[in-house]
């Protein structure tokens, strides 16, 4: 009975409140009045109301999250007091090495660059898609073009490899020559091994 | 359970539902060689509704009683190329098999439920859209790793265990041999009598074993008319 | 002074509790009571103190913003009540449209992980190589390394995984021993079986 008390008496805003403090914890990017009117399902002008119950009450010093209004919308972000805590989330300790899918992939880019993804994935023998963007997000290697036009975009090292690798370039690169005389017979041997490998 | 498993079979040597019978078969209360495979296909194929994952579960299962039906009507005195697996073995390690694969499948099952209770709990993937950026500053690193990661792409793989290729069909190699082995008894035979007792796909693979031998020039093929029976000899004969 | 006077009165836990909202809010992933505590700069003990603070204000019926514990951490997600609304606003592409090879295949990385693709399809009877890649893609399992040098690569469930299907741990899966049917359960049917020819 309480219960049923309590749901007659919440306001009818408190309930759109809600459900825009959850759009807004899982939009990947600001959303803007209309676009939460329209997952909601409620008018625009109930939305603004929602919105402005919601800016009171996370507003800096009241809450570690914070509704900002920025020019695509609506979204939360980190309270300018916690502005350090999330810079020490953020900034990572300097990593060590490198994982073994990305060890693999650099050294496959850094001997036969520029190579494409789909010539990575044959020589791994596994799809090099997360490989390769973590690389390109870490700036060790690069977009070089492509293999022609509409072909796979191919990838090459950059000057931070070289710089993180103590290289002054790649021709400085360990020498390979007992497994092949040429990059192109190197590259045709690995592909070979990972034909016979077949995972 | 899924609409494998619980495939109503009606067949002369047992009644029930699919999963039953391999159990029976597994536990060896019911002998494979009276069981008619064909039959369940058929059965199968009259209560097959269009679900690729059901017809996929359903290829698994079947293949691995032809398998193990196959195994078991090769004479143990004939040279198999399953010289590390004897039909026991197979048995065995196909029973093993089949339950390890249950409990996954029940896994799956488990997983399938958990996702539906879960589906109505939504969190952001990714960063957050006022989020600073992360830095993923990377310490000095040797060049040597990239070679050593690289001779390792280029070493030889090891030896592929033959584990992983149990599941197929009988190869066409275990028919040539046979073939050249019956051929150099007698040096003519009929086709049709020496494959009579295997099943069609066994039957099929055989026929391949013919063909493969007459196009190598090792054999001559006759036969008086269509569905007639072939007859088989020498061809140096 | 009026604001010096309030800073005073204000309970310590309230300031770090404010710190681990920021930090939850902008977390890409569930955050363990040892990250926050080191983001923070606090005792993790307090942190937890902190975290059940929360849990009683961010829970499901109170905000549309809650607290959970999953994949060995805290983060927040949506209120279930906000789920319609949520489905409007993004699509779900890790877990939707999870096929039974894709479920089989994820429930043997979890299980048995790391394991590799030969290992896999041993256990399955059929190929799991594109039941891998698209578990890859979709971020539900990563490569951990080869099984040894030049061999198969091997697989693990990720975090990701973990949030995905509400676990806090791999070990909260059940035993795969509990859910497979037992042979009793088996003996029982065969002679439900046997009873029903007979009559």
């Amino acid at each position: 009975m309480e219960q049923r008390g309590l749901r007659v008496l919440e306001n009818p805003v408190d309930r759109l409140a809600r459900t825009i403090e959850a759009l807004l914890v899982i939009a990947p990017a600001a959303l803007s009045v209309e676009e939460l009117a329209a997952a909601a399902e409620d008018e625009p002008e109930r939305v603004g109301t929602a919105l402005g119950l919601l800016a009171s009450r996370y507003r800096e010093g009241r809450s570690g999250i914070v509704l900002e209004q920025v020019a695509g919308g609506y979204a939360f972000r980190a309270a300018r007091e916690a502005a350090e805590a999330c810079a020490r989330l953020v900034e990572r300790p300097v990593q060590r090495g490198l994982s073994q899918a990305a060890l693999e992939t650099l050294a496959i880019v850094a001997y036969l660059g520029p190579v494409s993804r789909p010539e990575i994935a044959r020589i791994r023998g596994v799809a090099a898609d997360s490989a390769v963007a973590g690389l390109v997000e870490r700036g060790l290697i690069a977009e070089a073009g492509r293999e022609k036009e509409g072909g796979a975009i191919r990838y090459e090292a950059t000057p931070l490899f070289e710089r993180v690798f103590g290289l002054t370039g790649l021709s400085e690169l360990p020498r390979l020559d007992d497994l092949a005389e040429s990059d192109e017979g190197l590259r045709a041997r690995l592909e070979e091994v990972a034909g016979r490998r077949g995972a | 359970m899924t609409a494998v498993a619980e495939l109503p079979l009606d067949l002369d040597s047992f009644e029930g539902p699919f999963d039953l019978l391999l159990t029976l078969v597994l536990k060896e209360e019911l002998e494979l060689a009276d069981v008619e495979i064909a039959e369940i296909v058929l059965t199968f194929l009259e209560e097959r509704r269009d679900d690729l994952e059901v017809d996929g579960e359903f290829l698994v299962l079947v293949a691995s009683l032809l398998e193990l039906k196959a195994r078991g009507l090769f004479p143990e005195e004939e040279e198999a190329p399953f010289d590390d697996l004897d039909p026991d073995d197979a048995a065995g390690e196909l029973a093993e098999r089949l339950a390890q694969y249950r409990r996954f499948r029940a896994g799956a099952g488990w997983l399938e439920e958990r996702l539906e209770r879960e589906s109505d709990r939504y969190f952001r993937l990714g960063p957050a859209p006022l989020a600073p950026v992360p830095e993923r500053p990377l310490a000095p690193q040797q060049p040597e790793c990239l070679a050593v990661a690289l001779r390792a792409l280029a070493a030889e793989p090891p030896a592929p265990s033959l584990r992983h290729i149990t599941l197929t069909f009988p190869p066409v190699s275990l028919f040539l041999e046979r073939f050249r082995a019956v051929l150099r008894r007698r040096g003519r035979f009929v086709f049709d009598k020496e494959v009579d007792t295997l099943t069609r796909v066994e039957q099929a693979v055989a026929f391949l074993a013919l063909l493969e031998l007459r196009k190598a020039g090792e054999i001559a093929i006759g036969q008086a008319a269509p569905f007639e029976e072939i007859t088989v000899w020498n061809s140096a004969a």
